[in-house]
């Protein structure tokens, strides 16, 4: 569990930052780095202090957790049964982190390449105590929707649905970068990229096996059903960029690969080999599809957030509910395909909360910010790039 | 046969080149340099050792045309590199002794 | 066990891209990366298809694995006696699936720079099938090698020596890269090579050590033979170049230490740690040779596959069969210095085998593409390099 | 505990290896990755023939071990009780390997861009065998400062105030870069160093969790405070150039999780979670003052291991005797805030004991290495910088 | 002094060094530069994105020689830059007023 | 109006720009080429294939002045750039017939 601790936060750092890094711009590289690095040491403390308290704690009308918890207090070393009875509190709690670090770290996708880095802290901070720690509580933490009975095995609603509809907010809000549609922001440096992606997956088993609570034959399956979903996700995507203009690209099977675990996270868990298959299949079109398309409505989601993990994690979580099968997984539900149709309805209700509480909340976030600091920077010193304006430090020299 | 250089602004590459074309100068030259001049550079620091970078990235385009286009050619470029702020660049045009075309050995006019 | 099948993949992508992407130019580092990056995936996808029941299924006739665990029908949760007693089938499927992509990643180095995309897919697709399968299955799921006694504990013989000669047929059937010999050819990007190796090195643990099967004393000393022996072989090569040519490189140095990896592969778990130093020591300074002389023959073997896998491959398989001992591992056997002469003449015989049997298949799975679909990109797409005539994307702008 | 291993090992290569290759000139990035890289090949093999034995083995005098266990011999699957009953003794030589490789590796950093390849060759044999050996010795093989009673979890005095101290005698020793002061030094490829701070974070659990020997509540407990110090550090670091010179930096926010990581390292499993904020807040701060004033001393280590790893070490030993706590491992000792007033002084003892010996040890080490072969390439060799001249190699072209 | 100015195709520079060399000339200096002409340049595409790079890179020698060779260094450039495609390339020949050599602080047509 | 352009060694162009800016020339551009010349260049060599870099780094100043300053820049240039050891470079200088100041539409002297 340590170990896929450890694996988790290699996904945020090195590995999404390098991911984003690389699609950037040579002049927003190290701007883009440091929105995922000090997003993980802001939640890295916040997350301690209160956040775990919050997301974990003592439930409060099924909305949030209570702040009991507050730094850790009465968070030990003796397993906490509704957390894993065989771990130590603990562990959870800095499994958990991993993940509360990587969610608003994703959503930085949206806005690359013009935040202003001070307006990136507050956001931060705001929106995982805000937007994270209420998702996390209603599906994982007892909230009303565990309650339901939503099934989100490691975050296709928690992490993917919300950074994925907040990052539509913050590209509406934020407005398109200067030059979008005619200007060259071709990906500075792809192989930068790529390693981030392997870095991803590699993570990823973490994030999904982790998500267990055990090296057992349970972690073994949702190993089975990430990698799958992820290689099914490159795929489908390469194939259907393909098709559809003629070259299959480097870019595009690493993204499908991504979309592929986005799509996969919230049911590896929960299904067999076919539907991972299929999750990854589907994952590679659509959210191939949604990329495209993104051109059609004309907000600058920069580094497709709400494309990807948007689109995939609704996907996801939506395919949980056709797909689960406590065949695999004894302690989840069965889905559509195994004879409990009335699981489609609570997904349904998940993904709608989850996508309109954090589309709506990251809208009010950022309005809130914007008419006290101020969100982005000015043309001036967009065109400057961020290395230089925001940190005067050159990523290459 | 001129030689025009200007030292631009890199992001108005786009729009000089575009004008050139539409004048019907069918091809330049592109390099990236480093200018020095009354525009200022930048700072950077890393660990608390600051360096000031006195030069700025600038764009050289050379264009080779004939005589009598020469003038249109340095009036377009003005017309569209220009932003008004410091630092907007230089045109320097001379003379050249002669042309070839490496393709076909067609010298002069014919060969640019 | 998982663990180390997670280090295994990141041994792929992005160890074995980044390492590989390095070392061409940089017009076809996206094109190399590929390479790796979609084998892994095709391979995961045929892997749990059909490639495991193949290899590891119910022997027929010593020669190949039915196809009764299509899809992992039966492949599940509880563990399969004859692949470890102690984890379940699954977990063993997947470690098995993470040597399965790597194996033919590590022969595109041979054709590095020239390959056509579409044919480098279909090629991964037959020769994984047809080459990888069958040689895994001999050896080590109960064929006619494994029946022998021959010893190979992470892929002496069914990893380097199946890719290394395959990648002697690659390069003789596809040619010499435009320019050989005469071109700048040098490597664009070495420290992404060194990231590469620091990244195969650390995946490397799992490779070895994970062949034990459990954390135990095997493992820790599977782990202690695979490090000895990759620091002497970078050492050795050092030194080598160094006497030669009087510098020692950087290259040189992780070339060595890789050559020292594929080395010890099929010995990590039956010898102790002065035959480590030994063979470290040999590979480092054999591959060397193997290197340099490769100019003599005229092939062009772009990345040196033949060189370090090929060459080191086989000494390891041989180096088994002298320094093999049971008080290391008492399921394996005694070698040569351990009064066992006959283990060495199996060890010989399981070299000839799998090196015969890869060059020639790869000969003829070459020349079918060849013939059909073409093999290499045409002289101007060769030029303008891969990234840009089969992908579209330049790596960096 | 394998795996704590291999985290560490990915911490010198890639980790160090990349940190430290980010931050230097084009032209010396190679020369700076081989040696940290060298190292660990050479401390690989130098550790399982006399280094484990003189640090771990049979006490003679308090001073050194003996070299009974020369080779290994003695040293098996079986425990040791000494060093952790639960685990085979190579796992723990294995683990201990580890830190021996990085922390020589480490020091290179103090005399980057100029020191001869040979020489480094022969200072880290000499380094390692005669400086970390008895430290090690002294604080966890059962030598003087062990039996005082020196709290030193996972290598504060051991690896950070050994490397940083002998750093500074680098430094002088060598004395400034050509241009130093008044040419344009900067790094030249601050992503790479950040991926290099991201591995080196990642690999720190194996560190400092892994010290833990085991994976139970205290290793997570060290996790927990290695993580949260690391995060403080970044912040605090950050906070502390923001208000100084009006821009936080992104290598800022690095080198102070760095600062954090190392300072945290002789506390991680001995205090609890608000010890480590106050830890890595400090660490943040003292680090960036100590880099600031670098300046004003006169000496030129060039990537300030010094002021990171010297300081912070310090800092971490002295903290230790402060916040350290019973209630967290009972095996420790109580610090000064736990009614134990007795414990600053041992850590006095080990702060001064640990950062003499480094000085004045290394010192007599550089200078016969210069009295002999010569210890700093030459002025028109330096200007060629290491790679061409050391090694005939490029690392981008 | 003429000063030559060639724009080539990069994989070509290799063999007009080597034939200038030949020529008696030992001395020339060589820039990256992109080039716009009649040869078109190629397409990238990221994530369904497509950009079209009208330029395409070139490599600019700089040779500068005594008046009554230009014309052998010319040929000479024409011969092995030709590849007969489009995009081969152009050569432009100017005047110069002086030549220095900074070692020594010769001038004019020793200082070559 | 003239061009002059030098080709120096790269660490040297700190110490030429201060001595030009003192003597009041505000302005100039620099470019990185690569030289062939006397000076040799390096050896590399990956597993064992060994290549020869004939082309050595160089800087490339151009600096547009007014007549009567060209000498003066000419000898600054020597002095600051001069090592006395092979290969510190060249300085050219030909003649302009026009500058302009995009900025300002300036032309001539005043462009400067
Ligand atoms: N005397 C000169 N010689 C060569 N290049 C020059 C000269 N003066 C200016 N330049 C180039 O023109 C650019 C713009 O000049 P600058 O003085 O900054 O602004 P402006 O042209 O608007 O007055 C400089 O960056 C430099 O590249
Ligand atoms: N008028 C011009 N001025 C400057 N450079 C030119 C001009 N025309 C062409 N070039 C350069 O010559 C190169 C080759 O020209 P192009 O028209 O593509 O082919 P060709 O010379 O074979 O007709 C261009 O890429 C450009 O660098
Ligand atoms: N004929 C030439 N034309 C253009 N550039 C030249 C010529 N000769 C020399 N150069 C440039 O001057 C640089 C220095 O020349 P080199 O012969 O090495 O030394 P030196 O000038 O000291 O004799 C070369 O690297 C090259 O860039």
């Amino acid at each position: 569990m340590l170990t896929s601790s450890a694996l988790v936060l290699a996904m945020t750092m090195p590995g999404l930052a390098l991911f984003y890094g690389g699609l950037v711009r040579n002049k927003n590289v190290l701007g883009t780095i440091m929105h995922s690095f000090i997003i993980l040491c802001l939640v890295s403390v916040m997350w301690v202090l209160w956040g775990y308290s919050l997301a974990f704690g003592p439930d409060v009308g099924g909305v949030i957790g209570s702040l009991e918890w507050f730094g850790l207090s009465g968070v030990g070393g003796d397993p906490n049964p509704a957390y894993g009875s065989t771990i130590p509190h603990q562990v959870y709690m800095l499994f958990q982190l991993m993940f509360a670090a990587i969610t608003p770290a994703l959503v930085t996708g949206a806005f690359a390449e013009r935040m202003r880095f001070s307006a990136l802290l507050v956001f931060a901070a705001l929106w995982s105590t805000f937007i994270y720690c209420p998702l996390a509580h209603w599906i994982w933490g007892g909230g009303w929707l565990a309650k339901m009975g939503a099934l989100d095995f490691a975050g296709g609603a928690v992490v993917h649905i919300s950074s994925g509809w907040a990052a539509l907010a913050c590209a509406l809000v934020l407005g398109k970068r200067k030059g979008y549609g005619t200007a060259y922001l071709a990906p500075h440096n792809l192989p930068m990229t790529l390693l981030g992606a392997g870095l991803l997956w590699f993570g990823w088993f973490g994030f999904n096996a982790g998500s267990a609570l055990g090296a057992n034959a349970l972690a073994a399956s949702a190993f089975l059903a990430t990698n799958t979903a992820a290689a099914m996700g490159a795929l489908s995507w390469m194939v259907a960029e393909w098709l559809h203009r003629d070259k299959p690209t480097t870019l595009g099977a690493a993204s499908g690969a991504i979309a592929g675990l986005a799509t996969i996270t919230p049911a590896a868990g929960f299904v067999g080999l076919f539907p991972a298959l299929l999750i990854g299949l589907t994952a590679g079109v659509a959210c191939y599809a949604a990329v495209v398309w993104k051109g059609r409505f004309g907000y600058d989601d920069s580094l497709d957030v709400v494309g990807i993990h948007g689109v995939g994690g609704a996907i996801g979580i939506f395919a949980t509910g056709l797909f689960a099968s406590k065949l695999i997984n004894p302690a989840g539900a069965n889905g559509l395909f195994f004879g409990n149709p009335g699981q489609v309805y609570i997904q349904l209700a998940t993904i709608g909360a989850a996508l309109v509480f954090a589309l709506v909340g990251t809208f009010i976030i950022l309005k809130l910010i914007d008419w006290t600091i101020g969100l982005r920077v000015d043309a001036e010193e967009e065109e400057r790039g961020l290395d230089l304006s925001q940190h005067e430090e050159r990523a290459y020299s | 046969m001129k030689k025009i250089e200007a030292i631009i602004k890199p992001f108005k590459l786009e729009e000089v080149k575009d004008a050139l074309t539409e004048l019907g100068v069918y091809g330049m030259t592109v390099s990236e340099v480093r200018g020095f001049g009354r525009q200022k550079g930048h700072k950077e620091a890393y660990r608390g050792t600051e360096y000031t970078i006195e030069f700025v990235p600038k764009t050289k385009i050379e264009v080779v045309v004939v005589d009598n286009l020469a003038n249109k050619v340095v009036e377009t470029i003005i017309r569209t590199a220009k932003t008004g702020s410091i630092g907007d660049g230089k045109i320097f045009v001379s003379n050249l002794d002669e042309v070839v075309r490496i393709r076909t050995g067609e010298t002069g006019d014919r060969a640019i």
